[in-house]
């Protein structure tokens, strides 16, 4: 069998897509979440309902959306409500199941710095903050994170905490009493890093060719890897075939990567 | 005297130096040209609040006219940093005070509804909470538990722009509503400018489509395409290009600078800008008709 | 197995014996046929909540489905009171649980945003804080004053009644829209009937008149004339004579009771319902049309 | 000058349409409120906002609405609203300068009972309840009373206070710190009564014809007259004939009295 070539962000999407469940209610965001999420409807998840912070549920995009409150995201959705809507009768409310979050950090326990590099009051890099992460975080169901493998993006510890994986470890987000049960997923590319029992990210999946040294060298802390470390199914054709001829034929998110 | 005035007259009447400005919109209607037209007034010292600074701000604190940005989300929606707003930070030339989007949306609404706080469920990301004071908490009287709350904001005045209005401001909004209206009713002033003024027949039509009534606007302007590179939904598109194109400029403070002399102080008014992009770029922008299926209020 | 149901279905499979049920609408689209059919099916040891427990409650007491009403105005709109309520409720036969209309409608407010309370502005109306203890305050973190605040409202079913609705119970509401949002967010489980079922194209030409998604939506029925004695915005007129004969009937329970076994018990459905009232009724509340200038959406 | 005969709410509507300002933004009730509102637009008021607790903002009614959520009211209106948002955004936002409040008893300080007679568990007359009228009473800048002047609904002090007047004296309303500034008349078939510097409503105008004595008798406390008691001009042949002709010709509201 031939192996079929595809890039990082092909195999991110991909490996994010699958983690979705057919009826998940999924607050997306802009680029890979948007594909995976896209790619999820046609493949094993054709009720899956699609919510954009900007207050759009049930979107039907004809074209790919540049910003998550792009006109094509309105014309043909389900319902447009409110910015206080979206968050309160939506997400606070407890009717989403599924919050893809980023940031420029994420650290063993799940938790996400979008915030700033260095100190608050006199940061070295000011990053663009919460937006919806910090609620999201805290009250969709599970939370998946798709990011590069990159030892500066995975630190031990988060030098701001915009949004809460497990804190210091599954017990203080449950005595936190937070509505979501926390980050379930963290997509890369080199696999899939989920929280163990006390809350700490380790490697569950490699994907095809990647190896657990790569993994750990491209990692803050010392990753540990789960007692069966699976591999990942490689991407199939048909996948690959709705990402490239009807997802994003312009490559515009799926450019780049090996 | 009436309400409809130009989009100068409604500035120079209703935007002071040292205002709290809300110009409202998540992603959608941007009110640009009222930016463009602060930025030529020169207002100083103003608190630019927004959940989501977007470029508008960005030229705003180019051109001066900030002290203070309060904001949940300062990005370039869809393309990345907001250069400009984010050096001034960095630079420490710019005050600064951090929401999440619903602590943001949160306050505003309290603002809007008179409100002394509003309370929100916990998200245990302290970080945010411990740098901004604002943040408070108070004992939930059926549990004891701990209830995080953010008190009222009540900007001076709000900038609302809408798809269409009559011209005592009773304005239809449609597509992505953001947070135009809580914005409105938690302003002190409200300067609405619309991209048609309509009949109040046109309005009185569909009243389920008001979201902001005449009474607490304090002008009316007929600015077509006062959203650009933002958008109307139904009468032009985002300027995605421009969205990407401002990624270089603003890398630059002399190309910023070199911007806002040609688009902003180089023309007169918001006609003047539109026709300056030319055909070009109205041809881009142009969007097909989609009409929604009209409903049946009933003569009563 | 698809959401779209019969009316008795819905009511067989989704209200309970003993659950709290909201009935929404503020005058305008009362579910009446929604309330005789849990009357024809016997439900028992109900709590009504509302806000203006109008006739369909008047109609439920008096067929003993409720052991409880909890409300914020109790009259017979525009005409004066609710006698069947009344009169249980002075004989001691019914709990009752009272609100003013902003903290009935705070309290389903939080149940449909998941909030622990809303606060509200004081009233000074002590008697009724002092004679309900659902009223609380907490003290606010920013002045030291005390804030009223009221605990969240959770139904175990809504039920409200729309112009129309998609197969999957995405719904067009116009008109006074009361507080249907909030109940069908705020409970457990929802019962939605339309008026007319349309296509989901219909739905998406509009999305920002779908107050209700259909994901949070259990049971979707087709039901015209639902409403009736109420209205349906558009449908048909409000059965003002219904409402001044009733104030007739309630003075009686016996006269009471013989309504309810020949309207209620007395017909299979509402279209059975529908067709009794007969083509003087049918002609005296029909509607001539009143349509909306539709919005261009646009084609992106 | 020959006299014109006028019946009592037809006395009770004209008089409280004169209370009325241009460019108020008023909460209307049904019935006579309505019918005075209607007046006040088509004479000194033709700026006059009216809204309804059902959420509707500008009404243009074609008929007479027998209820406050009537599909009359609907029809050609500005804007309509939910009804959390009109008592938040509109009325506790401070956007409304009157408000209409009606109740089965007034008593000397201004405060209304529309709930019970007799004690509230084991209620001797149980009525509808408040309504919007504890809100209307506290955050309408004005409020305005209509009713007819009899003993029974005048008493010293209502047996359960659903809406603060001035509770037991201005002061204590100035001390609970509400948005508006509490009852400022009493509209009566016999006159007005508006409250005094502490706060309790004295007679300050008599419609012609009515007696000091008369208000005097028809009162449950000790009815003081205002220093300066006023005579209302009487109904004009034009005010009548609007009424009669215009906003109620089949005298739904306006049959009855004298």
């Amino acid at each position: 069998m031939a192996t079929l070539s595809y890039t990082s962000p092909e195999l991110l999407t991909i490996n994010a897509a699958r983690l979705l469940r057919d009826g998940d209610v999924v607050f997306v965001g802009v680029g890979l979440p948007n594909l995976a999420c896209n790619l999820a409807r046609r493949t094993h998840a054709p009720n899956l309902v699609m919510i954009y912070e900007a207050g759009v549920i049930g979107a039907q995009p004809a074209r790919l959306p540049l910003s998550i409150g792009d006109p094509t995201l309105v014309s043909g959705a389900l319902s447009v409500c409110s910015m206080y809507d979206i968050f309160a009768f939506y997400l606070q409310r407890g009717n989403v199941d599924v919050g893809f979050l980023g940031g420029a950090q994420i650290d063993r326990f799940g938790n996400i710095n979008a915030t700033v590099i260095g100190g608050y009051a006199h940061p070295k890099v000011r990053l663009p903050g919460s937006g919806g992460s910090m609620e999201i975080a805290a009250w969709a169901d599970r939370c998946y994170i798709i990011t590069p493998h990159q030892k500066r993006r995975f630190p031990e510890k988060v030098d701001f905490c915009t949004s809460a994986g497990f804190m210091s470890g599954r017990a203080e987000r449950e005595a936190a009493r937070l509505r979501g049960a926390g980050p379930q997923a963290v997509v890369t590319d080199l696999g899939i890093l989920e929280p163990d029992a006390s809350g700490e990210l380790v490697l569950t999946a490699l994907h095809p060719g990647a190896t657990l040294e790569q993994a750990q060298t491209n990692t803050g802390w010392a990753l540990k890897a789960a007692p069966e470390l699976k591999t990942t199914p490689p991407p199939s054709a048909e996948e690959l075939r709705i990402l490239r001829e009807e997802l994003d034929p312009d490559k515009i998110y799926l450019k780049g990567g090996e | 005297m009436g309400k409809l005035i130009s989009l100068a007259e409604a500035v120079a009447r209703y935007v002071q130096d040292g205002d709290t400005v809300y110009a409202a919109g998540f992603t959608h209607l941007i009110p640009f040209a009222v930016g463009h037209e602060i930025i030529r007034q020169r207002r100083r010292n103003l608190t630019l609040a927004r959940a989501t600074p977007d470029l508008v701000y960005d030229q705003m604190v180019a051109a001066g006219c900030a002290k203070k940005v309060i904001f949940s989300y300062m990005g370039n929606p869809g393309v990345g940093s907001l250069r400009l707003v984010r050096a001034a930070v960095e630079a420490g030339e710019l005050e600064w005070e951090e929401y999440s989007h619903f602590s943001m949306i949160s306050r505003l609404t309290a603002g809007a509804t008179g409100l002394p706080f509003m309370p929100m469920n916990p998200t245990a990301a302290g970080d945010l909470e411990r740098a901004n004071p604002s943040y408070r908490t108070v004992t939930d009287p059926y549990t004891g538990g701990q209830v995080v709350v953010v008190p009222p904001l009540k900007p001076d005045v709000a900038i609302v722009h809408v798809q269409r209005a009559d011209e005592e401001g009773n304005a239809h909004i449609w597509g992505i509503i953001g947070e135009q209206k809580e914005a409105a009713f938690a302003s002190q002033r409200v300067i609405l400018s619309a991209e048609e003024i309509v009949p109040a027949e046109v309005i009185r039509s569909d009243p389920n489509r008001t979201l902001i009534p005449g009474f607490i606007v304090d002008a009316v302007c007929h600015v077509p395409f006062c959203s650009h590179p933002s958008y109307t939904q139904g009468y032009y598109d985002r300027d995605n290009a421009f969205y990407l194109e401002w990624d270089e400029i603003s890398k630059d403070r002399q190309r910023a600078q070199a911007y806002l002399d040609e688009w902003v102080f180089g023309v007169k008014d918001r006609q003047e800008y539109w026709e300056k992009l030319g055909p070009q770029v109205h041809r881009r922008l142009k969007v097909k008709r989609r009409l929604s299926t009209p409903v049946d209020y009933g003569s009563y």
